[in-house]
């Protein structure tokens, strides 16, 4: 469907996009991942074609797109800031693309009638789009995406404004949806969840350039970098010397998975692979502060001499402020990082 | 921008070169010793020197006392206020001699001041100041209004939660904003005013003179047409200036913004404070325009045999005199509306596509187009007019006798309004939106017309009005190309002022007030003009 | 068609061939016929009048010679004798003597060529409100000299004679009557005794001068205006219901008389109508219908005045006249010198 | 600190605040939650005096704030559209709150540079505002709330836009920071775990009330309704009998903690309670989708005749797709709601 090829796109000096390939299958959902500023509305502006690239081209089923105005390339995208239309009503805004495209005023009316139902926005059709809350407003702007079917859609934070619920429905909605109607789609989301449930294949990018790429359940389990592994949120990540089946690092020795590249890397510990213990039984670590995070808690604990560690354990067996604890490490839960 | 070019090629450029080298060429040599001749000329250069400053100073108390009222008529509700959005416009269409009568009324002899006070303004500058402020109301509030109403509260919210008062909230953050919409008033109200003409000799006596009434005496009454060119070349000069100034400033400040429906945010005051602005707001409206309108009004009334409809019924039976002086008023009104209404079709087909065309590029050539646009203000109608007769003489274009070059006049000072009230707005578009419309489908001209139309409706609404009442009012072209046998208005009320008599001047006020009538309701039902707002589905 | 609704104006008149029915007359705002006498000229002649009116006086005539070679009409009506001399150095009419030329008034013919046809006369004159005078028992002024008498201090207002036809005919009138040498003394004192200058007649009628009905109503207190020796008989004819008496009264001893001519335009497409108009214009059904349109007088002996005037109006004897060839000379100068005098 | 009384704010006839009570402490940090639409936003403003109230009152450290204008309630608002000042650069939009409380130009300075390193943003102060990624705009706009330090700070979705590893460094360095001021916040928040890290107290709000409040803990503990339940992202809810230490469910018999209430009740069994084993160990149970979370993977159990339950479960204890299953529940994953 989608095709990029060394994608260029610079502000002054600097550049957003840094000769970026991609290849996006027909029917596929990817995910763009990356931190604030890493080049991702870039991106789909650029395969939009609302921003002029400095090199590089885009092809979209094949046709290099260079030269096609932006309301010819048959795709749709949802702005990160939504930009409805303030002078035009909910219902007005969600039809705009289907007049655009033609359609007729019953059929566009029932179609706006089924997508505001949809993002759980039922009879809203005649309100003001300054009436709305933010998160109304976010999804008014995914409905007025939807809704003229585009062969590609891209969605820049399509959900980032709703609540967990909502969010969880509507992922799986759409994911419902996108199938049936085999649309291939860009997204951009800084939810992991959101990008596991949503997403065929996540890219993950930094600074202009994709530093991963891969299938979500890939990506997570096997982080190509420290710098991904930092950012999907994992904080054991340390330098290491491999060699055989253990690590030596800051914190001892680390059994790391058989098959793991050897030399000098970085190791990657999962916070679910810190295994909490009596203290004369392993690193012995200083219990420090506890954060509640729903179903676990994570606790961070500070060994003597070493980087602070983080640990993910259930509710009942976390132990106290303060208390020494001794930490082993679980070899499933230990990543050799390929160097950056 | 080809249609504008020409338009302004043609009917605007090439005749006012014509005549100013007409000029300054004698015997086909060009004579630039004339400008350093004239400009030396002490009594030249007083002209001048009070054209410019008191230009400056109407500007200025303008902006001062209409402020306040854009920002009434932009984010209050209360009743009637359509209806005295049309009615602050009425003094623009109003020929000056009227205008002069009803300030006199107030300011001069036996006025309002007077009585209570003992003080005349009549031959002071007060006097021309406040009568430019009254004729120049509607401009700030209408075009400063317009964008006003259709900024985000919320960022003015903004800065109240970062600290700011009330005041500071508009000044650091409002008003940079508008900055764009009241440069663009400012500039409308500065050339008026630097080319003001009756106001200055009636208000002003013989002694207050301004460039247009020396460029107007050389050209139609002295036929010295070297002076008049180096005057015309002065006053472009000066408005040059002006415009070099405002396109500097303007540029600075022009910044996408957010954009939101008008009716989103205007309510009705709340808490003394916007209570006491809003009475103050219409107090002035009521004691600057209301007031002078109600005198001419009141004269109308007041005939002989005390207050009734006597001169109104005398206009009618004027009809049937069987002379070429007087057409029947309805006849008048006709005339009136269907040049007004020409002209305010080409100044917004010009103007439009010339607004469109500027939004959209930038760079010197455009820049200098833009400027082009606004020089038929700061143009005397007479070196406009005497250039149509000695360029437009051949065919295709002999249309020296035609009626084709009143509504043509006409738009040329319409269509500095319509450019300069929606560039500020167009300029305000966020491409975004533009944006958000192509990749719904919009091709460039639909996304114009889906989201730059409806977001300058109100602009085009303001500027339509403008258009429509400055050609309802035009005087000075009018009278030299105006058949007889269909007069319009103003030249109408012009006639029956020229002589003695008291049924002449009851008619004249009796002309004038249907002339305002016909003014506010035309403007009123504009207002109701609604393209589609919540889109068809 | 928008403008010319109505079929006698559909076209342009430079666009129309010899041979044309239609004549155009070019002329000034303040010209004014009844339609049955332009009908009578029809039926007479067989030529319909065509009018195009093109601003004031000044710059009706000012186009003329801007457009001079390629006319836009036929005749030119409305230039007087504070401008001939312009008209005429600038070449601008075709000789013709039209008929009846010898019923004119003596003295109102002033090109020999029989360029220019004299049309009609009219007074510029100081006008007084009678009721002030009646009740101060005061008489009013009759000439020049009266005007700068300590009793009529402060009651005179007059018009800029830079911008404004009767100011300058009254200027005209006091050179004429003081001399070139005297007049600038003369409004020395005439400034002395408070003459108030404005810009235009309007606002000196209507807003100053306290024997108008305009000017009762706006409080005015200036029983003494310049304006023409026709408006008494205007002010009784436009009210209503009419007095036995005009509320206003001439000077007679301060008058200066301006004739207006008419011509035919060199390169006018329809000569002979043309002709034919200029003959009309001096006829006796023409002449007679000039002062209730335009309120000034017939330029023939033989026309009757309509009853109002004789009855409402003055004659003057002996207006004040300056030659066409020296007002043009001197004009600016005059004005010049007269400006920083009265208005300074 | 802060309270409300009765606060009520109608738009039309749909109450945005529907006689809301709230009291924050001195120095504590709120965050409210709740779905989208359900009256967040309307509540920090008319809290700010940009939202006339249609009833009830405003206090700030005991005094009614009826009548006091907006500029000297003291407090700072971060929109939850940003509203940068599209007219000044970025550091120019961090320095206007000092300005306007009438900062040197020196000290303002070196405030801005402090804040926009805070937020990840240094030596951002010259660029123009419209240049920025979303993730930056809103860090504009947080730095340039916080930078007058107003002794009440109202923050909506202040990090709603940034990537994990930047909100939860931002996390902590802000609790820090209004530790060390001593800063009242309040916080709209629709992020749960940003919620658990940063809140003393949590506020859950349902159509313009509140549905329960208390510290973060507490509510996932003992969500006060199904409603609160099901917001929290639990799915499994079901009505109940209870009799003394067993509740009679959809899914059978489910064991509850001692003391719960009894009777007819709404039943919560949260997905770590749900336990799998083999088939003929319980419930009888279809494993359906399984959605990776990172750190485990939630299983979307059928049993027969009942709805569908969640489970939660470590990655390499994840039964295959299609395989039939026992479900055990464990009593102290259980709560049993109190009724709506
Ligand atoms: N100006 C307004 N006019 C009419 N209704 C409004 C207005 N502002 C908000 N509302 C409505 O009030 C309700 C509460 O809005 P609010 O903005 O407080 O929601 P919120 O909880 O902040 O939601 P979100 O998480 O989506 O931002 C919404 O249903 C919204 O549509
Ligand atoms: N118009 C512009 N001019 C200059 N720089 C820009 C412009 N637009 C974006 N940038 C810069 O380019 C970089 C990439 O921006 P982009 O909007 O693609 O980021 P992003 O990945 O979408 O971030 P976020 O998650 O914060 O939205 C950012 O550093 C941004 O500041
Ligand atoms: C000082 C001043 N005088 C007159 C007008 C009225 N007016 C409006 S548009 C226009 C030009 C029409 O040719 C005129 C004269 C004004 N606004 N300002
Ligand atoms: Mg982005
Ligand atoms: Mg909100």
């Amino acid at each position: 469907m989608l095709s990029l090829e060394a994608a260029t796109v610079r502000f002054g000096k600097r550049a957003a996009l840094d000769a970026v390939d991609l290849e996006v299958a027909d029917h596929r959902i990817v995910c763009v991942l990356g931190p604030s500023g890493s080049g991702k509305s870039t991106l789909l502006r650029a395969v939009a074609g609302l921003q002029p690239m400095d090199g590089g081209r885009v092809l979209l089923a094949g046709q290099d797109q260079a030269g096609v105005p932006v309301h010819r390339r048959g795709l749709g995208l949802m702005f990160q800031d939504h930009q409805l239309f303030p002078h035009r009503d909910v219902g007005a805004n969600v039809a705009f693309g289907l007049r655009m495209h033609g359609a007729g005023r019953a059929e566009s009316e029932r179609r706006v009638r089924e997508l505001l139902e949809l993002v759980g926005l039922p009879g809203a059709e005649r309100r003001a789009v300054a009436a709305l809350s933010g998160g109304e407003q976010q999804r008014v702007a995914l409905a007025r995406a939807l809704a003229p079917r585009p062969r590609l859609l891209m969605l820049d934070e399509p959900l980032g404004q709703l609540d967990r619920s909502l969010r969880e429905r509507l992922v799986v909605e759409l994911r419902t949806l996108f199938q049936e109607l085999g649309t291939t789609v860009l997204a951009v989301t800084h939810d992991q969840g959101e990008a596991f449930a949503l997403a065929d294949r996540v890219v993950v990018m930094r600074d202009g350039r994709i530093a991963q790429e891969g299938s979500p359940l890939d990506v997570w389990q096997h982080p190509a970098s420290a710098f991904v592994a930092r950012f999907l949120g994992f904080d054991n990540v340390t330098p290491a010397t491999v060699t055989g089946r253990a690590a030596a690092t800051a914190w001892g020795k680390v059994p790391v998975p058989e098959g793991s590249p050897q030399g000098e890397v970085d190791l990657l510990v999962r916070p679910a692979g810190v295994l909490i213990g009596a203290p004369e039984d392993g690193l012995r670590c200083t219990v420090g502060v506890r954060t509640f995070r729903g179903n676990h808690v994570t606790v961070r604990l500070t060994p003597e001499n070493a980087p602070v560690l983080e640990a993910e354990c259930a509710l009942r067996d976390t132990p106290d402020e303060g208390a020494v604890v001794g930490v082993r490490f679980d070899e499933a839960e230990t990543v050799v990082l390929a160097g950056e | 921008m080809a249609v504008p070019v020409a338009f302004f090629a043609v009917f605007f450029a090439y005749p006012v070169s014509a005549i100013v080298g007409r000029g300054l060429k004698t015997d086909g040599t060009w004579q630039f010793g004339r400008v350093g001749e004239v400009l030396t000329r002490p009594d030249i250069l007083d002209v001048l020197w009070f054209t410019t400053w008191q230009a400056l100073a109407s500007t200025a108390l303008t902006l001062l006392i209409a402020l306040p009222g854009a920002y009434v008529f932009a984010r209050f509700d209360f009743p009637g206020k359509q209806v005295l959005r049309a009615v602050v416009t009425v003094p623009f269409v109003l020929p000056t001699v009227v205008v002069g009568t009803a300030f006199l009324a107030l300011l001069g002899r036996g006025g309002l001041l007077d009585e209570l006070w003992g003080v005349r303004l009549d031959t002071t500058v007060w006097a021309i100041l406040l009568a430019h402020v009254f004729f120049n109301y509607a401009v700030v509030v209408r075009t400063v209004g317009g964008l006003w109403s259709q900024l985000d509260p919320r960022q003015e919210e903004a800065a109240r939660v970062l600290g700011a008062g009330r005041f500071a909230a508009w000044r650091r953050v409002t008003l940079p904003a508008l900055g764009p919409a009241v440069a663009a008033a400012a500039l409308m109200v500065f050339l008026f005013t630097f080319t003001s003409f009756g106001v200055v000799q009636i208000l002003g006596g013989p002694a207050h003179s301004t460039l247009e009434v020396e460029v107007y005496r050389q050209t139609a009454l002295l036929l010295d047409l070297p002076t008049a060119a180096v005057l015309t070349l002065v006053q472009f000069a000066a408005v040059g200036a002006i415009l070099a100034v405002h396109a500097v400033t303007v540029r600075r400040r022009e910044r996408a913004l957010k954009l939101v429906d008008p009716a989103q945010t205007s309510r009705r005051p709340q808490g003394p404070g916007q209570w006491a602005l809003l009475g103050g707001v219409l107090l002035t409206a009521l004691l600057l325009i209301l007031l002078p309108l109600g005198v001419l009004v009141e004269r109308s009334f007041d005939g002989p045999g005390g207050y009734g409809f006597g001169y109104y019924e005398a206009l009618q039976s004027a009809g049937g005199s069987g002379s070429t002086f007087l057409v029947p008023p309805l006849e008048a009104v006709g005339n009136s509306l269907r040049y007004a209404f020409i002209a305010t079709v080409i100044a917004l087909v010009v103007g439009g596509l010339a607004a469109a065309a500027l939004t959209r590029r930038a760079g010197r050539l455009v820049r200098g187009f833009d400027a082009l646009l606004m020089l038929p203000l700061g143009v005397s109608a007479v070196t406009v007019g005497f250039g149509f007769l000695i360029t437009l003489d051949k065919p295709p274009l002999d249309l020296r006798t035609s009626w084709i070059l009143v509504p043509l006049a006409q738009a040329l000072v319409g269509v500095p309004f319509v450019v300069r009230t929606m560039l500020p707005v167009l300029r305000a578009v966020d491409e975004r939106l533009r944006e958000a419309a192509a990749v719904l489908g919009a091709s460039p001209l639909r996304a114009w017309r889906e989201v730059d139309l409806p977001l300058v409706r109100r602009a085009v609404l303001v500027a339509a009005g403008f258009a429509f009442a400055v050609s309802l009012g035009e005087f000075g072209a009018t009278v030299f190309i105006a058949r007889p046998d269909n007069p319009t208005l103003p030249v109408a009320v012009a006639r029956l002022l020229g002589r003695s008599g008291e049924l002449n001047y009851g008619q004249a006020m009796a002309l004038s007030t249907i002339l305002m009538l016909v003014c506010a309701v035309s403007l009123l039902l504009l207002e109701r003009i609604r393209t589609d707002r919540s889109g068809e589905f | 068609g928008c403008g010319g609704s109505d079929g006698t104006s559909a076209g342009s008149g430079a666009s129309k061939g010899s041979g044309s029915k239609t004549v155009t007359l070019v002329t000034h705002d303040s010209f004014n016929a009844s339609e049955k006498v332009l009908k009578q000229f029809t039926k007479e002649s067989g030529y319909t009048v065509e009018l195009l009116k093109s601003g004031d006086a000044g710059s009706a005539l000012n186009q003329e010679i801007l457009t001079k070679g390629s006319p836009r009409g036929d005749v030119f009506f409305g230039v007087d004798n504070t401008l001939l001399s312009r008209a005429l150095d600038n070449d601008l009419f075709t000789a013709y003597e039209a008929k009846g030329l010898d019923r004119v008034a003596d003295g109102t013919e002033q090109d020999d060529k029989h360029r220019v046809t004299p049309v009609d006369t009219g007074d510029i004159c100081v006008n007084y409100d009678k009721k002030y005078f009646a009740d101060k028992k005061l008489d009013p002024p009759q000439t020049f000299e009266d005007l700068i008498k300590p009793e009529y201090k402060n009651l005179l207002v007059t018009e800029n004679a830079a911008s404004s036809s009767p100011g300058l005919g009254f200027l005209l009138g006091t050179i004429a009557a003081q001399g070139e040498d005297g007049y600038q003394d003369y409004w020395k004192k005439l400034k002395a005794n408070g003459v108030k200058v404005v810009d235009g007649w309007e606002q000196a009628y209507h807003e100053e001068f306290s024997g108008s009905a305009a000017g009762k109503k706006a409080k005015a207190d200036r029983p003494l205006v310049v304006s023409y020796a026709s408006s008494p008989p205007v002010e009784v004819l436009y009210a209503d219901p009419q007095p036995k008496e005009a509320p206003t009264g001439v000077s007679t001893g301060t008058c200066f008389r301006q004739t207006e001519y008419a011509g035919l335009l060199n390169g006018a497409k329809n000569e002979a109508g043309g002709k034919a108009l200029l003959d009309f214009l001096i006829s006796r059904t023409f002449q007679e219908d000039v002062p209730l349109n335009m309120f000034v007088n017939p330029v023939v002996k033989d026309a009757k005045l309509p009853e109002i005037f004789t009855e409402f109006g003055e004659t003057v004897d002996k207006p004040a006249t300056v030659a066409p060839e020296k007002i043009a000379a001197n004009r600016e100068q005059w004005v010049q010198a007269w400006h920083s005098i009265a208005v300074k």
